[in-house]
């Protein structure tokens, strides 16, 4: 099939040296489209390359990082998840309700959230590995359910979290004493390099690729693939949970309208982070990488001062060009 | 009187309650929902049905258009409606005039002979009171950014036109930033707002056109740990009235949704009885800040 | 010995293939290849897995250009830009790897790309399907121009392959190993098309690991090794073991060893009245610890959709799997794995392998849980180790572990299949087409490793279309027609022609066939069949 | 590519006779959902079945059937077009500078809008084919440059069509007199009618399907893929031009923000008819039917008068229902 293809350049997650060095490479690749984004506006403006300015870059991409590498797994499947934007606004609902309606123990309340998102993706996972809904679809269905009930749950009118400070803390609070840097952006790293050990290290990791990869064939070398769909599913709505509390964390307050429109955010940093949509490779550092190229775009334009219509002009044409530069180097290096 | 049926929804039960449809130009921002709370309030208190519905988000004209259509298909006895671009919506509201179902427009005024009255607040007059209170509070001069929640919308437009009309009529020194769009979105707010505030170091004072859009900017200036920036809301709820409180936020300016959703029903009432309307009614708007915000009369216009 | 010797009815040289190179990263796949092909001769291809052999295919059809070297057709020295440019100068190509489009009819996929049309953009669907029934007539290919590609076997879908290419009416045909994919009865349809195919004009590169099928069809044979010509002989002046060895660079042992006797341990599987809603009905089998049963059949004889059933990747209608004298229940592959039975399908590239995965990824992938992690953690040097073993064993022929599969040779890439299930240790292996496309040298190695297996006490079912490997390799042979065991042989009754005769009992549309096996013909539906009449 | 897929059980348009049996039987099946549909929404409430009801439920069809017309060539080609829905808005927007701007003669000015959707498709098209772009990235590259484009050129204000009578005519006029029947549902059956011939009978349509279910194979057949792939984005953008026209008509101005989020409407009409994301297959009558199930349930939900956010709710139960219902159907057909 692949006949008309160049020979193979690229390499997958763990293989020996010489691959490891090549999958570096590439990554260094996404990599220096940022470098070169970041080096344009540090020339063009003042304000662009100062510490200050970093902390809020890396501030706006926990959101969508977040989001971002649960679909990663998914993506991998060769599925898509839609409900992810939806979604994490019922999960931030339903951390209000946890923990300003029902009360419960801080640790509870964040448990439990990201439970109900695991929950969400779970439900996902049943339709479509069991009742063999496409991911499409389900996920759609998932994302219109959600949307409503967030109304529903939070009665159409945002939870506030006045009365435990020590949620927002989990984002704007700094751990790191003496250094103003975010605990958001913290928990981002954090969970990225869990998944990225989960997903390179881990059974789980490496099925997610066979099932992108192969889904039939995976399933006849003896793996249930139906219940590593669900599982790999019910782990990425972990990942929605997670973005509902660091969303509502960050603002203070559940807002049960907010999140439609960050599904096609995340799916975005993924595919620039090179995952394919079609399943079967992809990474986590690629999704960062991606999801830092959409932020720092949407940053400096502001900086930059460009009025606002031509700002998505340009980052549609950005995009354009940083995923061609990567497709060409690919294709020589 | 043939529009009182309760629909298949089997809301009502009761078969003689006239039916109120409103479409508005939203449904999940705080605003539409306070304006659905007043009316549906109203409607008990009349013994009215209410049906509240609106599009996700105030570009979407054809879906309100569909909205429109399909409540028509309901025969009400009256309508409400906010509309998102008047000319769209001429050809229905032809259609409710020929089916003799009277028309009350809110929010915005209808470029239409159709609606018998139009219960709205003026939004550029209310914006233009926000930019007199943000010239007073950076005393006259300096640099003022703006974040709008909508580019197109009349509400936007309104809310950014008014702001920034008196800022160049009355504040000559006061020099007015290229308007930011958030769509509304809290933390894409919060976002502009801290990239404003990088780009543009000697910023003295912010404006934000909406609820969304005052919780996004209170972030994003909490978030930057710059003080002194003087902020400027618009519409309540919690978030901003606890910011005004402690004085993150100087002040806001606030229409009276909940007695818009009334005022809304009320004419709504009068109209089925064939009562004769004034041409406009207006629900005002309010300046409220950390001196008068526990007045009785602020009280009553605040939401949370 | 040269190639200058010509035969008599030897003429000018149709197609001359002179100094080629063509590298890979990290593999040089030819090397100052050469090769000339005569008008109206077949000319056979061989050399082991990964020798060059489908890389010089595709260097003649345009779909890779060579690093140096120069074709010429009919003397003339030309250069091949593309695939399309290959079929307008007149050379066709079967490939080795599936090439129709899934979704399309038989007549749509045979005319892709030239369809009868009106005005320009209109599909003249009418006149498509009857050129297609024409063509697939004069051939006297079983295709329905109509059936949807993506839904025949792999057999008929290498038919429609065969069709398509002859349509293009091409002076050179080349044939990647075709009859990978195909029984005796089929492979026989084959050469006959060849015959009349070739004519004073034309001529045929053909490509086979199977010698008996070179004996009987090709008139000249090219061996290559290693990426290197090594020579072109008269097939009717040199034996197959003489070709053997300039393959594999040695003299090869005769292979033919004993035939198994079926041991005398304890009945390990036993299958009772396996039922599907397609095809089969009520199949019933026993399998020993130890024994290798052979199963043959004609194409579509349900063979494989037994082996299916019994791992649980197809729904199963009735019947009982009893393994070490206890009912178990098998719902999926994974329930299948779990009891110690595993399946190496017949298509590897669909069921088999994660082609974009590296070899190592492939080997480990069905043992992984169980050999090679502690909490789900995978032991990535464990997992090495093992893969580098295989690849050693069984000569796998890959620059490094770390190849993504896509690449191999088909052959090398059957033996990385068999390395996963080796790697995962089942007491029962069903092999469905274990050597397709596999050279000889690589053949006996697997024969040699499925004795052992035997002999280590595993159990082993071998699906093959292959009589004579059917018969050397089966301790017993089930035979299988229409979705029915037709009769099970032991090592000593069977032959060829015993075989034969079962797997062309038609029982559903003979009265006679449905007696000869005690069935019931009313309720075979015989009747029925008889009733429709038949054209 | 597709080799490695289950073998498709079902057919594609254009086979022969038994083939199409079946693919009859499918839409048959998928029509059945929606009828259905129909059949609950018209026993529970009085204002549902009314032949005014019906015109409406058509007339709300139109502009997302259209984009999901041009959206199913692309998807059955294995791509996607995420900027059907802000390419629309630009389009409609080019229409109001055409003719009202410019003053072009109506037909002139029609036909450059549909043009100017198609040489959007091209841009499309050549990013995909020749840059080898993947769809999802070329096409949300597009989606924001054209979001910010319609504001841009239309000065982030609507345009008004209150000159151009005839204008507003092509969606809410009545062709055929006497009969209240909205020409914008005439424009869609006839653009479905056009696109199911050119889909069933032309090369074009053949090659659709053949690039998306093997786009190996038909390169290798000699098929110029990179220019038939070109010429198949090119041409689902003259529907996105199209839609602009129908949009801007029946509200009698081009507004400049409409549009996003209908691409995911017009995704989700095309795959719940019956058209699988990963190509090959797919048909516009099923398209139109995904079209109508989802705006029958948007109509009748709001009719009954159920509360706005248990619609959302309901309306994915109701898409998952009705897929899996069809999924279970086929199996067992
Ligand atoms: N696209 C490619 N990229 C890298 N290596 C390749 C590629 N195609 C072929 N090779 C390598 O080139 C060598 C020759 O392969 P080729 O497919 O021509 O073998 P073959 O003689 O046809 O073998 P088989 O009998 O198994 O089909 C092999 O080592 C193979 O791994
Ligand atoms: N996925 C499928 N879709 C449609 N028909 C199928 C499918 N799988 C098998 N069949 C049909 O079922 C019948 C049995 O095929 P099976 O593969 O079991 O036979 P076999 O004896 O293994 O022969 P071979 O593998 O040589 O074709 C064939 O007629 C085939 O057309
Ligand atoms: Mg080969
Ligand atoms: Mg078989």
């Amino acid at each position: 099939m692949t006949a008309l293809e160049t020979p193979p350049r690229e390499s997958v997650a763990g293989g020996g040296f010489a691959a490891v060095a090549k999958g570096r490479l590439q990554q260094l690749l996404a990599f220096a489209s940022l470098i070169a984004i970041f080096a344009f506006f540090s020339v063009a403006s003042p304000f662009f390359f100062t510490y200050g300015n970093f902390t809020a870059i890396l501030f706006s991409t926990v959101v969508i990082g977040t989001l971002a590498i649960g679909t990663t797994f998914v993506i991998i499947t060769g599925g898509i998840d839609l409900a992810v934007g939806t979604g994490m606004a019922l999960c931030a609902v339903m951390s209000g309700v946890f923990i300003v309606n029902m009360d419960l123990p801080l640790v509870v309340g964040l448990v439990a959230t990201v439970l109900f998102g695991g929950m969400m993706g779970l439900i996902n996972g049943i339709n479509i590995a069991l009742l063999k809904i496409p991911p499409f679809i389900a996920t759609l269905a998932m994302m219109l359910v959600a949307e409503g009930l967030a109304l529903v749950v939070s009665d159409s009118a945002p939870i506030y979290f006045s009365e435990e400070p020590s949620y927002t803390k989990i984002s704007t609070g700094n751990l790191i004493p003496g250094v103003e840097f975010p605990n958001a952006v913290l928990v981002l790293i954090v969970v990225a390099v869990i998944a990225g050990v989960l997903l390179t290290k881990t059974v789980l990791g490496r099925y997610t690729y066979s099932i992108g990869s192969n889904e039939e064939a995976t399933a006849l070398s003896g793996i249930d693939v139906r219940k590593w769909k669900i599982a790999i599913y019910a782990f990425a709505g972990l990942f929605t949970g997670l973005a509902g509390i660091m969303i509502s964390a960050r603002l203070g307050s559940a807002q049960p309208a907010t999140g439609m429109g960050y599904e096609l955010q995340a799916i975005a940093a993924v595919v620039i982070g090179g995952t394919s949509l079609s399943g079967g490779k992809g990474s986590i550092l690629g999704t960062l990488i991606g999801a830092l190229i959409i932020s720092t775009l949407n940053n400096g334009l502001q900086i930059m001062s460009i009025p606002q219509e031509w700002q998505n002009v340009i980052l549609g044409c950005v995009i354009l060009v940083a995923v061609y530069t990567d497709i060409l180097r690919k294709k020589e290096a | 009187e043939d529009g009182g049926n309760a629909g298949g929804g089997g809301g009502g039960g009761n078969g003689e309650q006239p039916y109120i449809a409103i479409v508005s130009k939203g449904f999940q921002h705080q605003f539409w929902q306070a304006v659905k709370n007043g009316a549906e309030e109203e409607a008990e208190k009349q013994g009215a049905r209410v049906t509240f519905v609106g599009p996700p988000t105030e570009s979407d004209v054809e879906e309100q258009i569909n909205m429109l259509t399909n409540d028509l298909a309901k025969s009400p006895a009256a309508i409400g409606f906010a509309a998102l671009d008047s000319q769209s919506a001429e050809p229905l509201l032809q259609q409710a005039k020929s089916q003799n179902i009277p028309v009350i427009a809110f929010d915005s005024g209808v470029d239409s002979d159709v609606p018998v009255t139009t219960v709205s607040t003026d939004n550029k007059a209310a914006a233009a009171e926000a930019a007199k209170h943000m010239s007073e509070l950076v005393g006259g001069k300096g640099k003022v950014a703006l974040v709008v929640h909508d580019q197109t919308s009349k509400s936007g437009t309104d809310r950014r036109d008014g702001f920034m009309e008196w800022m160049e009529q009355n504040a000559p020194d006061i020099e007015v930033l290229e308007p930011q769009y958030g769509g509304g979105d809290q933390l894409e707010s919060a976002n502009i707002t801290k990239s404003i505030i990088s780009a543009n170091p000697d910023l003295k004072g912010i404006y934000a056109a909406n609820e969304g859009s005052a919780i996004g900017v209170i972030k994003g200036v909490e978030e930057s740990g710059k003080t002194g920036l003087k902020l400027v809301g618009f519409d309540s709820g919690k978030a901003q009235v606890d910011a005004i409180r402690d004085g993150s936020m100087a002040g806001a300016v606030t229409q009276d949704p909940v007695n818009m959703g009334r005022e809304l029903v009320i004419a709504a009432m009068k109209a089925i009885d064939g009562e004769e309307l004034p041409k406009s009614i207006d629900t005002g708007f309010k300046w409220y800040d950390k001196s008068n915000i526990d007045d009785a009369e602020i009280k009553a216009v605040l939401y949370e | 010995m040269t190639s200058t010797t010509r035969p008599p009815t030897a003429s000018l040289p149709l197609l001359e293939v002179v100094g080629v190179n063509k590298s890979f990263p990290g593999v040089r796949a030819l090397s100052d290849m050469r090769l000339d092909l005569r008008a109206g001769e077949v000319l056979a291809l061989v050399g082991e897995n990964g020798a060059g052999k489908s890389t010089l295919m595709k260097l003649l059809s345009g779909i890779y250009t060579p690093d140096t070297g120069t074709f010429s057709l009919d003397g003339e020295q030309l250069e091949i830009t593309g695939p399309k440019h290959a079929t307008e100068l007149g050379i066709s190509i079967i490939h080795q790897e599936f090439n129709l489009v899934p979704h399309l009819t038989v007549a749509q996929n045979i005319f892709i790309g030239r369809e009868p049309r009106r005005m320009r953009l209109l599909l003249d669907e009418r006149r498509l399907v009857r050129e297609a029934r024409e063509l697939i007539e004069r051939l006297h290919l079983p295709l329905d121009p109509t059936a949807v590609v993506g839904d025949l076997t792999v057999a008929n879908q290498q038919m429609v392959e065969i069709a398509k290419a002859l349509s293009y009416d091409p002076r050179v045909l080349i044939m990647d190993e075709p009859t990978a994919a195909l029984n005796d009865v089929e492979v026989e349809t084959l050469h006959d098309l060849i015959r009349r195919f070739v004519r004073p004009e034309t001529g045929v590169i053909y490509i086979s690991h199977r010698m008996e099928e070179i004996k009987r069809i090709a008139d000249r044979v090219t061996v290559i090794r290693d990426g290197q010509y090594v020579d072109t002989v008269d097939v009717g002046s040199t034996s197959t073991r003489e070709i053997i060895a300039m393959m594999v660079g040695r003299m090869l042992a005769d292979g033919a060893g004993p035939r198994g006797v079926r041991p005398d341990r304890e009945v390990l599987l036993e299958v009772t009245g396996l039922s599907t809603r397609t095809l089969l009905k009520g199949v019933s089998f026993d399998l020993r610890a130890g024994e290798i049963l052979g199963f043959a059949g004609l194409m579509g004889a349900g063979r494989t959709e037994t082996a299916r059933a019994i791992v649980g990747a197809d729904p199963v209608d009735a019947g009982v799997i009893t393994l070490r004298g206890e009912q178990i229940r098998v719902g999926h592959p994974a329930d299948a794995v779990r009891h110690g039975i595993g399946y190496l399908s017949e298509d590897r590239k669909r069921y088999g392998l994660l082609l974009d995965k590296d070899v190592k990824a492939n080997v480990t992938l069905g043992a992984l849980r169980e050999k090679f992690t502690t909490a789900g953690f995978i032991h990535d040097r464990a997992a090495r180790a093992r893969a580098s073993e295989y690849v050693g064993s069984l000569r796998i022929k890959t620059p490094s572990v770390d190849q993504t599969t896509k690449f191999l040779s088909g052959g090398n890439q059957q033996k990385v299949v068999i390395a996963k299930w080796l790697a995962r240790d089942c007491d029962i292996l069903i092999f469905d087409e274990p050597t397709r496309g596999i050279d000889v040298g690589a053949k006996e190695e697997i024969y040699q490793l499925l004795n052992e297996l035997a002999e280590r006490g595993k159990s082993i079912i071998m699906i093959s279309s292959e009589l004579p490997e059917v018969l050397r390799m089966s301790h017993r042979v089930v035979v299988m027609s229409e979705g029915r065991v037709t009769r099970i042989l032991d090592a000593g009754e069977a032959t060829q022609e015993s075989i034969m005769h079962y797997a062309t009992l038609r029982p559903d549309e003979n009265v006679e066939d449905a007696v000869e096996l005690g069935l019931d013909p009313v309720d075979t539906g015989a009747a029925e069949a008889e009733e429709e009449g038949k054209p």
